[in-house]
């Protein structure tokens, strides 16, 4: 048995899925901000393996897509957890479920 | 060790550490189940022959985006949420259902068509070729535009993560939780 | 005689001109400008030198100023006998002038603007002699119309001035348009507008071929090109700016009405004689001519305005020009034109004097008795009036002569028109002569001699009048092209008679009558209204252009209406929409109806949204299974 | 080069709302100061040959960015780009919302340089209409008189107007030959079977523009209300640009069709000579005058137009050479005078703050070099040769004489007119009895003649030796 890109592919949709599921069902802030930072992984290794088994590799379209998605990614936590903070300046919590003032009443 | 058991090993760590990582009640520890998912990741790059990503990955995440974090619990109040009775919010049976769907919606068609792959033996040659060098020339031919606003963005993200996190204005009326 | 050396005759008058605006002391530009026309002067008997006593022949020079596709438009100067006699003339009896008027007009304070554009004139005079393309003809033809107009309204702060000046420059410009469809005309039949070339194809030598307007094409041409002479030389119809004119100062009137602009029309048909010729048009010129004289004769003889008797006088001589050259070729009304320059501008300039002299006043009624204060002004302003009347042996005479003997050899009834109008020549100048020199003065104030500066340049002038006649008779007649006609018996003796005649009767009439106070016998009414000519354009041309005015004018209102109707329709037709669809139809019916559903429903949107974030997630997540579902099942 | 030359005073009006109030006048003239000398390097390099610049914008619609310097446009691009910097010098003592005016005024600049350079009808179309907004703009709230928001609306809703008619025209064109560009045009379209309605619709857009009888009446109250400087540049350039766009698009586009409505065009541009010069007859006011005198010249123009539009055949002169070359003259002639007549009638009412022609009288002897402009800028205007304004009439006559001689000969009245309103115009400004309440009128001033050094000269070199601008419009063998 070899490994192939099929395992790599359910692996990755399992972990996106578990970082989902953090996203979904969480209600700390900081937790569904790692959550999200699960699924882009599980969306790298996904670049990384149909990079590596798929036609054309030389062009390196997997690494770069990668980096570029990592550096993102790492704006992503800053501003992220920035916002966390302010938020939590602001209402003295980072739990979602007191965050309701888009609330219409 | 041969490749195989390497994958297996490696995506059990991946797996495990993201289900802590979601589930732990202390959010340090789960800051550390993380680090560990991460660093799984990174193995698995390795074995996928991405030196550099896998690097990359140790160092951006494990190193800057976990330090990121601890920092930020540290910061907020209830940093290993004792006190919090319950880790899930509301209705989070629907978010596990979800979730779930999701993984069945992108797990059908990965089972379902079994992609056409070359055998991996036969581009492992050029992608062994395919040094930091060649992605250091990728990165300047092509794709320096894209290499110039991604710093521009991490500048902006600078500014306006240091611009949020400093508040400016004290809150005005402060909510208690429930 | 070089090229460069022929222009320099027009140039340095336009130098002058272009520089005295810089210059500060009116004494200062008349210096310039006097010295100036001397040089022209000076090039132009050189040239007449060498053209007249030399006989050399000069080529055409053109030189290119336009180039049109595969059309060339020249400028070119010619040196031929006309041109030269002509620019002798000119600048000679212009130089006199300039000298004159520095007298003259000594006490204005504007004389170096005047000498500026006296200047500007002199310089667009020359160049209508000497040009060799009917381009540049026309072009110096109408600077001579503009400098003209700038110094007949120069006296500018006189309302009548500035409409005379206005009048004068229309009234040629009327002429003008019919010469400008000449020139295309010609343009269009021969693709030049040079006169003469050395390659032998200029419009005088080629001459248009075939019809234009159902007429022959150089008969059209010719006509076209006499309607500008006609507004130029002031001939019937186009006479009525010449007498206003008067109104500018006597040095002007000398310039303009004696010695160049006028001539300008007789000119420009002697230049073109061979299209009036090929045309058979010059019956018609010398039948204009020849009512032209007699009618301007009779006006004259009922004017009292001293330099206006002058200027119909010049009206009538013009026409007799035109007569010359109708019946006997150029030579003839050249001829006419040479001598009349001379004594006219001598009478004019005389006539200056004498208005100087009685302190501006140009009323003959007011005059009288001027022999005594004024002797050497009245000596040169009778040896002008002998030369005009033709008196036997003076220049007027022998010119005149010529032009009868023609008439008679070719149209007798244009003989009989103009011997009549010579004889009322005689009449009104012994009449004019009558009411200023002998006698006593009726004036308020007491005349005096002019100075130096003005007498000089009559007495030089009263020389040429008696004698250049037959000094150049011979050689002008042999020289010119023309055709003049033998001496009849009774050409001579009608001739004699009439300005004899003439002048007797004038002396019988006005004898021994108190001037002044007593009427006049000659002055009819009819002449004294000058047979009503502006009345009757003002009643028939005026009303019809004021009636164009008033019906255009009435178009643009009725425009303006359509439009401001149709601008008041679409906004009704707006407003109606306004009211009718927009507020019942779409406000009540289906925007209220619509918003009102929209917020039902969007009452029970509001449920999701309620601010729980887990709850936006899993929305979005929802989202995408069913995408994802969606993509699943339709692949 | 061209794009440079276009876009500058672009860039002057985006600096202009970045900076300070004070600055923007010199910001302005710098922008059009940057045009002109561009323009006249372009010129003195110029030799009759199309210069061009192409790039690709919307290859599939063939859109283009396409701009160009040809024997049509150098002429006219330079009386622009002249234009420019003296209308900004005029209007160096503008005080009211210098900002918004200065602004406008170098987007209208660019508007006019990017519709004479432009050879793609595209962006052609877009400089076109950008050159009419500002001008809106300008006269509604820089306008002196009462009347100034009728005769902007009044303006705009008329050029609109034939802007969308053209426009339309275009987009049939399009469909029909799938090309935009002003240089192909002609060689496509004789493949194609073409709709007259084509040719009416885009003659439409120029006859407001130029604009000819009957849909004139837009103009007289526009030059009345607007401010001077504007003014100058409506009846300088922007009426140039119909006659332009009937160069650029009708003659070489619509052979066929011009053949057809020659006649139509004749007696249209017939008719508005006389109208304009008679209802110029009737004006006091002298801005109306010299309004319906624009109109009057502008006019012959389009009579040569007309006559392009009819073959030549066995004429001993070049007929339409003549007449292409005396229309572009004309447009640059009369482009100089009316700019300068207008200029010192603005300074006229800035000074007394009247232009009602009777109420004025001697002002020769109390202005002498205020009148002796005014002279010379008059005798150009009705023609005197030596002067600008002869040598392009007489071109344009000589070659539609030869083409259609009756309508020429009728079109003569029309010079005739002109010297009668134009002459009664001084006779009542500036002879007569010196009105005491202008006596001490100041006269021109320094600067102000220094402005119109540059017109007087180039009205007297046109008129003397148009060999030299003409050689800008013909292409030298």
């Amino acid at each position: 048995m070899t490994v192939t890109l099929h395992h790599y592919l359910i692996l990755a949709s399992v972990l996106f899925c578990i970082g989902l599921l953090g996203a979904l069902s969480r209600r700390n802030a900081i937790v569904v901000l790692f959550s999200v930072e699960i699924m882009l992984n599980a969306a790298n290794l996904n670049f990384i393996a149909f990079w590596r088994f798929g036609n054309n590799p030389e062009l390196l379209h997997g690494p770069l897509f990668t980096l570029f998605t990592i550096a993102v990614a790492a704006a992503e936590v800053a501003l992220g957890l920035a916002l966390v903070i302010a938020v939590y300046r602001h209402f003295r919590s980072v739990d979602l479920e007191s965050l309701n003032t888009l609330k219409e009443e | 060790m041969n490749e195989v058991t390497a994958f297996w090993i490696l995506a059990a760590i991946a797996v495990i550490g993201a289900l802590f990582a979601i589930r732990k009640r202390n959010l340090v520890h789960g800051v550390f189940s993380l680090l560990v998912f991460f660093a799984g990741l990174a193995g698995l790059f390795l074995l996928l022959l991405a030196e550099f990503i896998a690097v990359v990955q140790i160092l951006v995440y494990a190193g800057a985006v976990g330090i990121l974090i601890l920092f930020a619990i540290m910061l907020t109040d209830r940093v290993t949420g004792k006190d919090a009775f319950r880790v899930t919010s509301r209705g989070s049976f629907w978010g596990t259902i979800i979730a779930a769907s999701v993984f069945l919606v992108l797990l059908l068609p990965t089972i379902q068509e079994i992609p056409q792959v070359d055998n991996p033996s036969n581009s492992e040659e050029i992608v062994k070729q395919s040094t930091v060098k060649a992605l250091g020339k990728k990165l300047i031919h092509p794709y320096v535009i894209t290499l110039e606003i991604l710093a521009l963005l991490l500048t902006a993200a600078l500014i306006g993560a240091v611009t949020a996190a400093q508040g400016g204005h004290p809150a005005k009326k402060k909510i208690s939780i429930e | 005689m070089s090229f460069s050396t022929l222009a320099l005759i027009p140039l340095l008058p336009l130098l002058a001109a272009a520089v005295i605006p810089l210059m500060k002391s009116g004494k200062q530009a008349a210096g310039v400008a006097i010295g100036a026309l001397l040089g022209s002067c000076g090039i132009a008997i050189w040239a007449f030198y060498k053209t007249w006593i030399l006989k050399i022949v000069f080529p055409p020079f053109s030189q290119n100023w336009l180039t049109i596709g595969g059309t060339e438009i020249n400028f070119g100067f010619i040196l031929d006998p006309l041109t030269s006699a002509m620019a002798a003339m000119v600048t000679f009896v212009g130089s006199l002038i300039f000298i004159y008027s520095a007298g003259y007009m000594a006490k204005d304070k504007r004389m170096a603007r005047f000498f500026c554009y006296l200047s500007l004139f002199a310089s667009g005079m020359l160049g209508v002699v000497l040009a060799n393309s009917l381009i540049l003809f026309f072009m110096c033809w109408e600077i001579v119309g503009v400098a003209s107009y700038l110094l007949i309204s120069f006296w500018n702060h006189k309302p009548q001035a500035a409409a005379a000046g206005k009048k004068a420059f229309i009234v040629t410009r009327i002429g003008d348009m019919g010469f400008l469809i000449g020139i295309l005309l010609v343009f269009k039949s021969t693709g030049t507008l040079d006169f003469y070339t050395t390659e032998n194809n200029g419009m005088l030598q080629i001459l248009p071929i075939g019809t234009a307007f159902g007429f022959k094409i150089t008969a059209v041409i010719s006509f076209l090109l006499f309607v500008g002479a006609i507004g130029k030389s002031g001939q019937l119809p186009l006479h009525v700016w010449l007498p206003d004119a008067m109104e500018g100062p006597t040095p002007v009137s000398a310039l303009i009405h004696a010695a160049t602009m006028v001539a300008a029309g007789v000119f420009l048909v002697a230049r073109t004689h061979p299209i009036f010729q090929d045309g058979g048009m010059l019956p018609l010129v010398a039948w204009v001519g020849a009512i032209t004289a007699l009618v301007a004769a009779f006006i004259a003889l009922g004017q009292y305005d001293l330099k206006r008797i002058l200027a119909y006088s010049t009206v009538s001589q013009l026409g007799l020009m035109m007569v010359g050259i109708g019946v006997a070729g150029v030579s003839v009304g050249m001829f006419h034109l040479l001598t009349h320059a001379f004594f006219k501008a001598l009478l004019f300039l005389g006539a200056g004097s004498i208005i100087h002299g009685c302190h501006e006043e140009q009323d003959i009624r007011k005059m009288g008795g001027l022999a005594k204060p004024m002797p050497l002004t009245t000596i040169a302003y009778l040896c002008g009036t002998l030369a005009l009347v033709a008196f036997p042996f003076t220049s007027g005479f022998f010119s005149k002569d010529e032009i009868l003997a023609g008439a008679w050899a070719n149209n007798q009834p244009v003989f009989w028109i103009a011997a009549l109008a010579s004889l009322m020549t005689a009449v009104y100048m012994t009449r004019q002569c009558m009411y200023v020199f002998p006698g006593v003065h009726r004036g308020n104030n007491e005349p005096h001699e002019s100075q130096g500066i003005m007498t000089i340049p009559l007495l030089i002038l009263s020389i040429f009048a008696l004698g250049l006649g037959a000094l150049v008779r011979n050689s002008l007649l042999e020289t010119l092209p023309g055709f003049p006609a033998k001496h009849e018996t009774i050409v001579i003796t009608v001739s004699i008679a009439v300005a004899l005649g003439g002048i007797a009767l004038g002396v019988l009439i006005y004898r021994g009558r108190a001037l002044g106070q007593a009427i006049d016998p000659l002055a009819l009414k009819p002449f004294e209204q000058k047979f009503w000519f502006d009345e009757l354009y003002e009643a028939t041309v005026g009303r019809l252009w004021t009636l164009f005015i008033i019906f255009s004018e009435q178009l643009n209102a009725l425009l303006v209406f359509i439009r401001d109707l149709t601008v008041e329709l679409t906004s009704r037709i707006g407003t109606g929409f306004a009211i009718g669809g927009d507020r019942k139809l779409i406000d009540s019916l289906a925007f209220d109806g619509l918003c009102n559903r929209i917020r039902c429903a969007s009452r029970s949107a509001t449920r999701v949204q309620n601010g729980f974030l887990p709850g936006y997630l899993r929305l979005i997540a929802l989202g995408a299974v069913l995408l994802g579902a969606l993509v699943l099942w339709t692949s | 080069m061209i794009t440079l030359m276009t876009l500058a005073p672009l860039a002057a009006a985006i600096l202009i709302l970045a900076m300070p109030a004070q600055r923007a006048r010199f910001t302005a003239l710098l922008g059009a100061l940057v045009s002109f000398t561009l323009t006249s390097w372009m010129l003195l390099q110029f030799d009759g040959n199309l210069i061009e610049v192409k790039h690709q914008w919307i290859p599939d619609l063939d859109i283009n960015y396409h701009v160009g310097l040809d024997a049509t446009n150098a002429l006219v691009l330079f009386l622009a780009a002249l234009l420019a910097p003296i209308v900004v010098c005029i209007s160096w003592k503008h005080s009211d919302r210098p900002k918004t005016y200065f602004a406008l005024l170098s987007i209208q600049f660019t508007g006019l340089f990017g519709t004479f350079t432009a050879l793609n009808f595209f962006h052609w179309f877009i400089y076109w209409e950008l050159a009419l907004v500002p001008a809106f703009f300008l006269i509604k709230l820089f306008g002196k008189s009462e009347d100034r928001h009728k005769a902007a609306i009044n303006f705009f809703l008329f050029t609109v107007l034939g802007s969308v008619a053209m426009l339309l025209g275009f987009l049939f064109l399009y469909q029909n030959t799938e090309s935009f560009n002003f240089i192909e045009l002609p060689e496509k379209i004789k493949s194609v079977e073409m709709n007259s309605l084509i040719f009416v619709a885009i003659l439409a857009g120029l006859w407001v523009k130029v604009p000819l009888a009957p849909l004139h009446i837009w103009q007289a109250p526009a030059y009345a209300a607007a401010p001077t400087p504007v003014v100058i540049l409506l009846t300088g350039v922007m009426s140039k640009m119909g006659v332009y766009g009937f160069l650029r698009l009708i003659v070489p586009i619509f052979p066929e069709q011009l053949r057809q409505h020659s006649e139509m065009l004749l007696g249209i541009a017939l008719l508005t000579i006389l109208w304009g010069a008679f209802l110029a007859l009737r004006q006091t006011d002298l801005k109306k005058i010299l309004a319906f005198s624009s109109l009057n010249h502008v006019a012959y123009c389009v009579l040569g137009i007309g006559a392009l539009g009819i073959a030549a055949n066995e004429l001993k002169v070049d007929a339409h050479e003549l007449v292409k070359q005396g229309i572009i003259l004309q447009m640059f002639a009369h482009g100089l005078s009316a700019a300068g007549l207008f200029y010192l009638v603005g300074l006229l009412e800035q000074r007394t703050g009247i232009r009602n022609r009777d109420e004025f009288g001697g002002l020769c002897s109390v202005t002498p070099r205020f009148a002796a402009m005014f002279y010379s800028l008059t005798f150009c205007s009705l023609g005197l040769p030596f002067l600008a304004g002869f040598a392009a009439e007489f071109l344009i006559f000589s070659g539609s004489f030869a083409l259609a001689p009756k309508m020429t000969a009728l079109a003569t009245l029309g010079l005739l007119a002109t010297a009668v309103f134009l002459l009664t115009m001084l006779q009542r400004v500036f002879t007569g009895p010196i009105n005491e309440k202008y006596q001490s009128m100041p006269d021109l001033t320094r600067n102000e003649i220094l402005i119109l050094t540059p017109i007087m000269i180039l009205v007297i070199w046109a008129g003397t030796y148009p060999k030299t601008w003409l050689s800008f419009s013909q292409i030298t063998p």
